[in-house]
């Protein structure tokens, strides 16, 4: 029996984003500096940006599924879906990316107040504020819940706060955000888990200093960020004070839904077909380089049957039928075959590979991602965490 | 189709499982091999095998089978990987069932119902060297009269001693190395101027050498068409390929079921050896491996059961190819990481994880090992 | 300066083999099975290898270094050396393989009494009595000093005396020996390296059953051996009770010296022969199979670089430069790659290379080597354990 | 001769150790990099090298030279490794003072006495493709005249665009695939129609693709024997070839002891996290192929210093194939774990291991690969 009101949503948003999403935001975005990030700091790289971002907030759809007083569209998840279908059906850009939509936002709809919602997540909606998040600390990356960044409490004529003092590291985009979501030690005493909360606060503030990090693969969105007496208000402690290691964990929850594309190699030129340009053909009709033939040949048996494994987690985990901790497997996996493909990549590329800067290596493209990719298997949890994780929770194994 | 088994299939899975630990576990491998056994694998087990359905999982309803596909077929060859059970199972009732459905109704009309009461098993001629390569098949089959006379050596018969009819691939126009010019035969036990000579096997099973001195044949023996025996060759291939995959699965898994469980108890320096943080590392390594090539395998078969046109077998094909290869790498590494954890226990006949080695072996090397099946997607893929 | 004296000896031992060193002595041993073990229940192959035996035991050149009042020719290193080369130059064989020369000759020497050296040591030198070890328990492998059999001490008229009651497993050719050197709990209470002690006793007595084991590659000279109140004369304790452990410390060391041969693939084919023996020449003159080929060639190059390495282990252990810790990564890399050799063997060989007891496989041997292969990285400390010893005694990583 | 260095040469080590360490740490290629520094590396620290004796390492006593080995030469460039010192010393002191010494007497005096003065560095132009092949040479030098004239596009040739001289491989004869026919040449910097584009590399080096149109050269030029340069190129490329191994050694080995004394230190779940096993047993794998490695060069460097006749040059060069190909695969190992252990910290520039895993890849490709090297050596055993 069809939808009929499912229908004529269908119909009405076809014929909206006909009229109102502008020709230019109709082809995907080149990189992450291509993407609509909003925020007090952002500028808009054209007028379309800006008129789509407007356009989509007003009707709340860049967040279609939260509800209209937080700055949401209020769609039914049916609602939702058709609207990405009919984007997607016109190849729409997203209007804007945000870990306030991704990760604040599950995160204060699930433990926020009612006040902390309605100040905060229409902001977000609207991306007026943008945000970033700090979790990791140089001595806290594996073992996050050790993170010794304190917030102590006080008061003054502004009411009551907690002053900030400690180090944030691998904090995305923090030299461009406005306000950060931070965990932070309110109880020193307390077992680690039971003395950390979830507080929100202004990065604009003399006590907080956001400095970008140098990867080896070159620049990176990634900061370390120092906070010297910073401030943040009691009312934006998200939760109970000592109680934010739950909050932190759903948010790493949502984390890890996302990381079952891994593996899969980008878009682009296949493995295959890099070394047959690179290389050339010798006997047979076959690659030149045989030993390099053979190392290529049994990596795409693994990547294909990566792929399967891949199509088979997401169709268990949609039907509810797998452990959860079977996604650090697919995390391990993926990641390790990236870096992988990224060494064959490059022993593939030759010496071209090599380039740094050179136009012919597209600003030594090769080199960085491959460089890249070795924090594949780092960041997000260590492939050690995983193989750990798996070991405990999936074979049971003792200790 | 979501790549998990469905519920039906699950079912059946439950019902190979418990059939198996009851009849034919691993003790009934060394029942068999410690008695010295010449045939290979136990007839009356066969035969409830029979009942239970094995045999008909893949003969069409219409023919008297149960129409099912290879996800069915693999579910019991997993299971009986599992068990180290010998059967003629893969050969039989999986890849001879492939072929036969691509050749005429003389055969199916013939061997159909007696594969699938259990009383007829098939053996697979195609091999002539050390390493899996049908295109290499050079045996001819010149004509001669009506028919066809076959002169030269098949090695690796699966069960040929036993078996009531081999399919036999042969050369009659071109030479090594082309796909073109090859037909397969259908050649009954008993034959004039055929001979097997059984090897036994490090896993306690038996592969034939087989003469041909001549052996004389009807042109209705011919299974599909002649000179183009590629086709329900490919056919036959791919099922036995996804089928050893399944197989071999099934030995990964019960080898590192049982591994697993041998580390969750053992004690050295007084402390469980399950609890050394680089055992538990290779484990999950382990596991992952495992788990990669159960998704490989599930997919070439449901693909091969999906198959609607030339695209789709050639996807099928690959999948297959892939399967195999994959399974082969993670099974290898599933008896190798299993004798080292078991230790010295694990270097005694007293212990199964041996036997799963040998097993092992001898699957990842039937029907083309890793390298073979890496090295035709290499060349497929144009590189 | 020539050596005057050396010279002379070298000129009456090349008399003397030439002399007494029968025809049939003058070629290797095929295997185990084809040597000369001695011992009471020994049957000589051939008269020949009686002879070899009495005349060289008649001439202590069983033992050539120990002195004669023990068996042995009392020959000097250099005068041991020259008698080797000899042997060697005739293509002799050892007259007598023992474990009693091997490993209790060196213990008892070191740590035996007068009257034990008298009683025990010109018998092994002789090939009249044939020792086993017994050090491995079924619940003590890597964990050797968790072993369990226990020697409680008793009296009576026959003197005092251990009752032994346990079991040993691993105790190579414990169903041909006449006596057994073996460690046992002495003290229960004591810390497990303080309890133990090493005992000699006669294995032809009721309580005592070897039962030979099969491996996964067929029969073997392993044996597992149970002890119900067997009887151990307390004159046969070597060292102090509860001090057993320093002695089996010192005859391990003594076993490890035998390490560094590993890896080095037997003598026969070597792995491309073997591979172009089976698969052929395809495109280019190169091995038919190409990723066959790749992984042999890479495997060869780990060979070829652990020969070398071999060499240079050899030269700085004899020059002392090296720390005794290194021998364990020499174990563990050299089986490693014997396996892996062994794995590629079975590759190569094919479908041929399964056969178990065909006579064009000798009898499968490929496939039992292969298998028995697998206990190199097990035996005489696991790869596991081995690399606790790099980490902890080479890197010094702590914990 | 034992196979550990004698006391001469640990003394050596020790010399080149603390000169590098107070003059050349890792340090110093910051300072180059950050200052976008167009040289590559620093020819005041160059002289000072020359000063040590380093670039006369190689060259005979006779002709001013300190008339050592590869060993010596060995034991410096691991050192340079080990401190990612820049510098031109393996093409100029090793590799084009080998071939050279195979060249004429006007090469060998014009060039030596400012080699081993450090004023003067010389760059191989040899590769033509993405990969290390020599045998594919296919740039041609016609005959013209008394002379040469040299026409094509040389890649990865490493500080071509600062060397005073090149020493570049040219087809006189027959055609790419083919050793015979090839010639080298000596180019002096600023010959006419010769351009350098200096490309910088991942690890901040600098590698020039070097253009020649009509390059105009002396039949004196010429290194060695017309259309038999495959002598002096094999020369110079298994001095270059032992180098380079030596060199990865350094970086493998700094690398490695730079991560060891991190998980020696560094705390997750407040416990050291070099006492956690599996860690331990990764480190100790790692540690075994350094070693290994190390062994292969040791041997390769004796070998070479050991060349009296065709056999054991052939036995050397087998060697420095085995060098080349285990240290590649040790170093990058060692690389791979040094990121993975040092865990986020590592991913930073801030850190050194980046730098080491980027110098390790540079020196990986230089005259070829492991991939190349063990394949040469399954060529030459004939499969």
């Amino acid at each position: 029996m069809p939808d009929i009101d499912l229908d004529s949503f269908r119909a009405e948003t076809r014929a909206w984003l006909e009229e109102n999403c502008p020709p230019e935001m109709r082809t995907p975005a080149a990189s992450d500096d291509d993407q609509c990030w909003g925020g007090r700091k952002f500028t808009f790289q054209s007028e379309a940006q800006k008129l789509w971002l407007e356009r989509m907030a007003a009707k709340g759809w860049t967040v279609p599924d939260w509800a209209p007083e937080y700055g949401g569209g209020g769609l039914s998840r049916a609602e939702t879906r058709v609207l990405h279908q009919e984007m997607a059906r016109i190849k729409a850009r997203s209007p804007l990316s945000s870990f306030g939509i991704w990760m604040l936002g599950p995160a204060l709809l699930k433990y926020g107040t009612e006040d902390q919602k309605r100040e905060h997540l229409p902001p977000i909606a609207r991306g007026e504020i943008r945000w970033c998040q700090g979790y990791s600390e140089p001595g806290a990356g594996s073992d996050l819940a050790g993170l010794q960044t304190r917030a102590v409490s006080a008061t003054d004529e502004g009411g009551d706060y907690y002053i900030i003092n400690g180090q944030k590291v691998w904090t995305s985009y923090a030299d461009k955000a406005d306000w950060i979501f931070c965990l932070v030690r309110t109880d020193p005493e307390a077992p680690k888990h039971k003395g950390i909360s979830f507080i929100l606060f202004d990065m604009d503030q003399p006590g907080v200093e956001p400095k970008p990090i140098r990867l080896i693969s070159g620049s990176s969105p990634f900061c370390e960020t120092f906070f010297t007496d910073a401030r943040a208000e009691k009312k934006d402690l998200v939760y109970e004070e000592n109680k934010g290691w739950d909050v932190a964990k759903y948010l790493l929850g949502h984390e890890r839904e996302m990381i079952s594309g891994m593996g899969h190699g980008g878009g682009g030129k296949t493995l295959p077909q890099m070394a047959l340009d690179s290389v050339g053909v010798g006997a047979g009709g076959r690659l030149a380089d045989p030993l390099m033939r053979a190392e290529i040949a049994m990596f795409e048996v693994r990547a294909a049957a990566y792929r399967a494994q891949a199509e088979r987690f997401n169709d268990e985990w949609k039907a509810g039928r797998i452990n959860p901790a079977v996604s650090s497997m697919m995390k391990y996996y993926g990641t390790e075959l990236n870096k992988r493909r990224n060494e064959l990549a490059m022993q593939a590329g030759g010496t071209g590979a090599l380039e740094w800067e050179s136009e012919e290596s597209n600003g030594g493209k090769s080199a960085r991602d491959w460089l890249r990719s070795k924090g594949n298997s780092i960041e997000g949890g260590t492939s050690e965490i995983q193989l750990n994780i798996v070991a405990k929770r999936v074979l049971e194994l003792p200790g | 189709m979501p790549l998990y088994l469905t519920d039906d299939q699950d079912m059946l899975r439950d019902s190979a499982k418990g059939f198996l630990a009851v009849k034919a576990p691993v003790a009934h491998l060394r029942k068999l091999r410690d008695a010295d056994d010449a045939a290979g694998y136990d007839p009356a087990l066969w035969k409830e095998c029979a009942e239970m359905g094995f045999t008909s999982i893949l003969i069409p309803e219409a023919e008297g089978g149960l129409g099912l596909g290879h996800v069915e077929a693999g579910v019991v060859l997993e299971e009986m990987g599992r068990n180290l059970t010998p059967s003629p199972m893969l050969p039989t009732a999986v890849a001879a069932v492939a072929a036969l459905k691509k050749g005429g109704a003389q055969h199916r009309d013939k061997w159909f119902p007696k594969i699938a009461s259990g009383d007829a098993t098939v053996a697979l001629a195609i091999d002539e060297g050390a390493k899996h390569d049908p295109a290499a098949t050079a045996m001819r089959a010149e004509r001669s009269g009506n028919g066809f006379k076959l002169s030269g050596r098949k090695r690796f018969v699966v069960q040929g001693h036993t078996a009531d009819m081999l399919i036999v691939a042969a050369r009659t126009a071109g030479s090594a190395g082309e796909s073109d010019g090859i037909t397969l035969f259908a050649v009954e036990k008993g034959t004039a101027k055929m001979t097997a000579d059984p090897r036994r096997l490090a896993d306690s099973s038996f592969a034939a050498v087989v003469e041909f001195d001549g052996v004389e044949l009807d042109a209705d023996a011919v299974i599909g068409e002649v000179d183009a025996g590629w086709a329900p060759l490919t056919a036959m291939l791919c099922a036995g390929r996804a089928g050893a995959s399944a197989e071999l699965l099934g030995v990964g898994q019960g080898t590192t079921d049982q591994t697993m469980a041998y580390i969750k108890e053992r004690k050295q320096f007084g402390v469980i050896i399950g609890t050394f943080q680089a055992l538990q590392h290779r484990a999950a390594h382990l596991y992952a491996e495992l788990e990669v090539a159960r998704a490989a395998t599930l997919k070439a078969q449901q693909l091969l059961d999906d198959i609607v046109d030339e695209k789709s077998a050639d996807r099928a094909r690959r999948a297959v190819h892939t399967a195999k290869a994959m399974t082969g790498l993670a099974t290898t590494l599933a008896v190798q990481e299993g004798v080292q954890m078991h230790a010295g226990v694990g270097m005694t006949d007293e212990y199964d994880v041996g036997l799963y080695m040998k097993r092992a072996r001898t699957l990842a090397e039937l029907f083309g090992d890793t390298n073979y099946h890496a090295d035709r997607l290499a060349c497929e893929a144009g590189y």
